[in-house]
């Protein structure tokens, strides 16, 4: 006998500590079980397209910083490239590779969070504060060299604001070596821990056609089962010279696509970043890293949309320029924007306590949602 | 305590006695909401993370407002977050306290100019006690900012303040 | 129930796993930096407060226009011919006064793009991070070191000296070229 | 694998009428101009076409031309009136690798464009904040409501160049 009942419907955020940030979720529940998910975003949409119309090209770079800001050097990256190719200028060998390597050392630091954070809403606290203690070296790592923790500004449109410190190379050799054990080290802890493999094996299954058609990219994609991964497919800066694999969802524990692949495609991620760095810090040539920089920066008329792969996914600039010292339109296709579309899809059918264990997985930041 | 907050018109000594009990029993133990807004909210949690290690001045993150005594602001308001965050400071009960961490809670930041959707300053919309500045400060600059919501607790009394 | 059982003992040995590991850290020496009693010595580049040397300043706005969020507010008067205003550490002559040199830090987003831009390297950053403040109007950083008279002084003279280079020159285009009355005019106009 | 060209000239062999031509000074990517209630059909063309089968919408992107007359309204603010607003598709085939760049105008007074939800879902929140930031009604959009700003917001399109702040918002001074 089938009853007729209500669905309720349950408001989660905008203040939640396992929604990463300010967003607002709107659960229709039948019982436990989840009917319909309606993100509400844009609490935290600071206008970023609006300034970058305001600023002059270099003045825009801070403001990317602050979009994704848990991968600040990589917002920068891309943002640099999509100019340097309006502007059809190249930049130094030095620079491509200490560009790499910024790059792959952001994505462990990003990586550790998403992790950390991820393990921290299903119960496991301690892997937090083992990957915050990680991330820290990454940081001193970042301090040392632009002198900020957080929001770099590091890369400018043609060139490095700081060459590498004269330490950086052996540092960064050193923390390679202390790394490696500690990915080890937190399977252990985390990744193959019967509790957390049944919190998330199984839950918010993303089929392969469904995140194409939604757009979904990076490591949400690449858990899938699709090896799609913009630094081969499209490739950009200097990464066709490097050896490296793009890990993939297998189901190892469950099925492919599930919470736990998406998760554990990061991990293997971290590895070959470890791969890419360790093969570009013994290859960087000597030479300038501010040769390129130009006095004013004044791309020609035209537009150029560039992506790079950025730790949540595709990152692109679309940017349109009308001769002026400031760009006439920015528009940025935020992987976190697009990948959280999918969110209400993967919920449907689990149970409350599930929507954080795949939000986690999902690894949104709520700036670059919002911008 | 809301009874006892700012009641008694004229102080002696055991009033005075209790203010210090009291004071440092507040100071010891801001258990601040957990609420990350913005950038500042990763440097927040790195604060509360094995380097930096919030919890030896008893800062503990709390879920709920109504447990709270402090929020810490951490990042950019936006106007549509603004009303949820007075909601949120109306119902931590008395004595609350308010650090605005980061440029961005305190005038707009970086968005003060062309930001159509940023909230120039939290103290628009609730009291700050202490403005911590850094774009985002570093999570000893927090610190420093909790020292001297300290201390300002410590100077506290439970006496009415006289006009 | 033999996949039950399984189950529930590979739960508590993965449990027993990672408690290992917790126990093993119980023996690693504690990264906790004790901020108050101990300060880590900051790298040589970090970027923190920011810091105007007003004697070695020229005025020349420059970290201004460079700054994306126009937290710098900078105002100058034109010295006079006779004033002599010094010359800056790295030897470049001073040419105007900096009656105002406001940093509002509260805006400021430490990006260090006012830096490079500085031709005499006088606006730096420093590794003071504890300047948290009780009020905001303390955090706008007022760095020019001439007192208010003493700008508007400034201000005066240099208006003084105008209209009195205004009046002689006047005369002097006045007596040069009199018959062409509507040049004068329009030399008048582009003046203003 | 098809360069922009090729497929330029595959869809007007199609659809003759739809195609507005072909701009080429791009640096990068030439961009194929559509009209604006045809480019579903021409979506769902691009998407099902084994030789194309552009499965995946990178970004969607509003922007204002700002080709129109300025006038002084009466409180003395710029506002243009005439001119365009226009949609940027960026599309893109995981399996054959190949990219394209499509651009719908619509005219500033009522801008109105073909929704491709049916197509390709990713659209969906893009749309939301095209619409939200410039006011571009997408028609047959299933939810087409503001996205990142507040959903009571009526001081207009913030992206539109001529938008002008207005001085409060549910009792909170908005400029600095």
């Amino acid at each position: 006998m089938a009853l007729k009942t209500e669905t309720m419907i349950l408001n989660m955020g905008p203040q939640h500590p396992s929604t990463h940030g300010v967003l607002r979720l709107e659960l229709e529940l039948d019982g436990e079980l989840i009917v319909n998910v309606k993100p509400h975003i844009g609490y935290l949409h600071r206008c970023f397209e609006k300034h970058a119309e305001a600023m002059s090209y270099p003045q825009v770079i801070p403001y990317t910083d602050r979009m994704d800001y848990l991968a600040s050097m990589y917002n920068n990256f891309g943002y640099v490239i999509a100019v340097e190719k309006l502007l059809g200028i190249q930049v130094p060998e030095r620079v491509e590779y200490i560009r790499v390597i910024m790059g792959e050392l952001q994505r462990i630091a990003s990586h550790l969070v998403a992790i950390g954070t991820n393990g921290l809403d299903i119960g496991a606290f301690t892997p937090f504060l083992y990957l915050f203690r990680d991330r820290e070296k990454i940081l001193s790592l970042f301090e040392m060299t632009c002198g900020a923790r957080l929001l770099y500004n590091y890369m400018w449109v043609g060139g490095l604001s700081h060459d590498i410190h004269p330490d950086f190379v052996r540092l960064t050799k050193e923390f390679i070596n202390y790394f490696r054990p500690t990915i080890t080290e937190l399977n252990n802890l985390l990744t193959f821990n019967k509790i957390f493999i049944e919190r998330t094996a199984n839950i918010g299954v993303l089929p392969l056609d469904t995140a194409i058609n939604y757009g979904v990219t990076g490591p949400s994609l690449r858990g899938s089962g699709l090896a799609f991964d913009i630094r081969k497919e499209d490739t950009y800066s200097i990464y066709d010279r490097f050896d490296f694999e793009i890990p993939v969802g297998q189901g190892l524990v469950g099925t492919v696509g599930d919470s736990w692949d998406r998760y554990y495609v990061r991990i293997l991620e971290m590895e070959q970043s470890l791969r890419i760095i360790e093969q570009a810090i013994d290859q960087i040539p000597d030479g300038d890293v501010k040769a390129a920089i130009p006095k004013r920066i004044k791309p020609p008329k035209g537009t150029v949309y560039t992506r790079v792969e950025n730790p949540r996914g595709e990152l692109g600039y679309f940017i349109i320029s009308d001769g002026n010292l400031n760009p006439f339109r920015v528009k940025v296709r935020a992987p976190s924007f697009v990948n959280l579309e999918v969110f209400g899809e993967l919920c449907k059918g689990h149970l409350v306590a599930d929507v954080i264990a795949i939000l986690g997985s999902i690894d949104i930041v709520l700036g670059e949602v919002d911008r | 305590m809301g009874l006892l907050d700012k009641e008694f018109s004229d102080g002696n000594v055991v009033i005075a006695k209790v203010d210090d009990l009291f004071n440092w029993a507040r100071l010891s133990s801001v258990w601040q909401l957990g609420f990350g807004l913005a950038c500042c909210a990763i440097e927040m949690m790195a604060t509360s993370a094995s380097h930096y290690d919030f919890d030896r001045f008893g800062v503990i993150p709390r879920n709920t407002p109504r447990q709270a005594d402090a929020i810490i602001i951490s990042g950019t308001v936006t106007l549509k977050m603004a009303t949820r965050i007075k909601r949120l400071y109306e119902q931590i009960p008395d004595p609350k306290y308010i650090i605005s961490m980061g440029s961005c809670a305190n005038c707009g930041g970086p968005y003060w100019e062309h930001g159509y959707h940023v909230l120039k300053g939290i103290d628009r919309v609730i009291p700050v006690d202490v403005y911590v500045p850094g774009c985002p400060p570093r999570p000893e600059a927090l610190l420093e900012g909790l020292l001297k919501l300290q201390e300002k607790i410590r100077n506290e009394s439970l006496r009415k303040k006289t006009v | 129930m033999k996949q039950y059982l399984k189950n529930t003992w590979y739960g508590i040995w993965t449990v027993l796993i990672g408690m290992k590991i917790t126990f093993k850290h119980l023996f690693t020496p504690a990264v906790t930096i004790q901020y108050p009693d101990v300060k880590v010595p900051l790298p040589e580049r970090v970027r923190n407060r920011l810091y105007v040397n007003i004697d070695d300043c020229i005025g020349c706005d420059q970290c201004s226009r460079a700054c994306p969020v126009n937290c710098i507010e900078i105002e100058t008067v034109k010295s006079l011919p006779g004033e002599n205003l010094g010359t800056t550490s790295n030897g470049k002559k001073k040419a105007l006064w900096v009656t105002k040199f406001n940093i509002d830090i509260a805006k400021c987003c430490y990006c260090q793009l006012c830096v490079p831009p500085c031709p005499t390297e006088c606006i730096y950053m420093t590794d003071v991070y504890e300047f948290s403040e009780f009020e905001r109007d303390n955090l706008v950083y007022k760095f020019a070191n001439l007192t208010e008279e003493e700008a508007v002084e400034k201000k005066s003279n240099y208006e003084k000296f105008q209209a009195e280079k205004e009046a002689s020159r006047q005369v002097g285009a006045a007596a040069s070229a009199k018959p062409e009355t509507p040049v004068k005019t329009q030399q008048e106009n582009k003046n203003e | 694998m098809k360069n922009p060209e090729e497929i330029f000239e595959l869809l007007k062999k199609e659809f003759p009428e739809a195609i507005l031509g072909i701009d080429k000074e791009a640096p990068t990517e030439p961009i194929i101009l559509i009209d604006p209630p045809q480019i579903k059909t021409i979506s769902l063309f691009l998407r099902d076409n084994p030789e194309l089968r552009f499965d995946s919408l990178m970004v969607l992107s509003g922007v204002d031309d700002a080709n129109g007359t300025k006038v002084k309204d009466e409180d003395g603010t710029d506002v243009i009136s005439g001119g365009t607003l226009s949609v940027y598709y960026h599309l893109h085939s995981v399996y054959l690798k190949h990219k394209i760049t499509l651009k719908v105008s619509t005219p500033r007074g009522n801008p109105q464009v073909e929704s491709v939800y049916n197509v390709w879902r990713t659209s969906d929140w893009h749309e939301r904040e095209a619409f939200d930031m410039y006011g571009i009604i997408f028609l047959n959009h299933p939810d087409l409501r503001r996205i990142l700003m507040p959903y009571d917001w009526n001081a207009g399109y913030p992206l539109r160049k001529d938008y002008k702040n207005p001085e409060f918002y549910q009792g909170m001074k908005v400029p600095y």
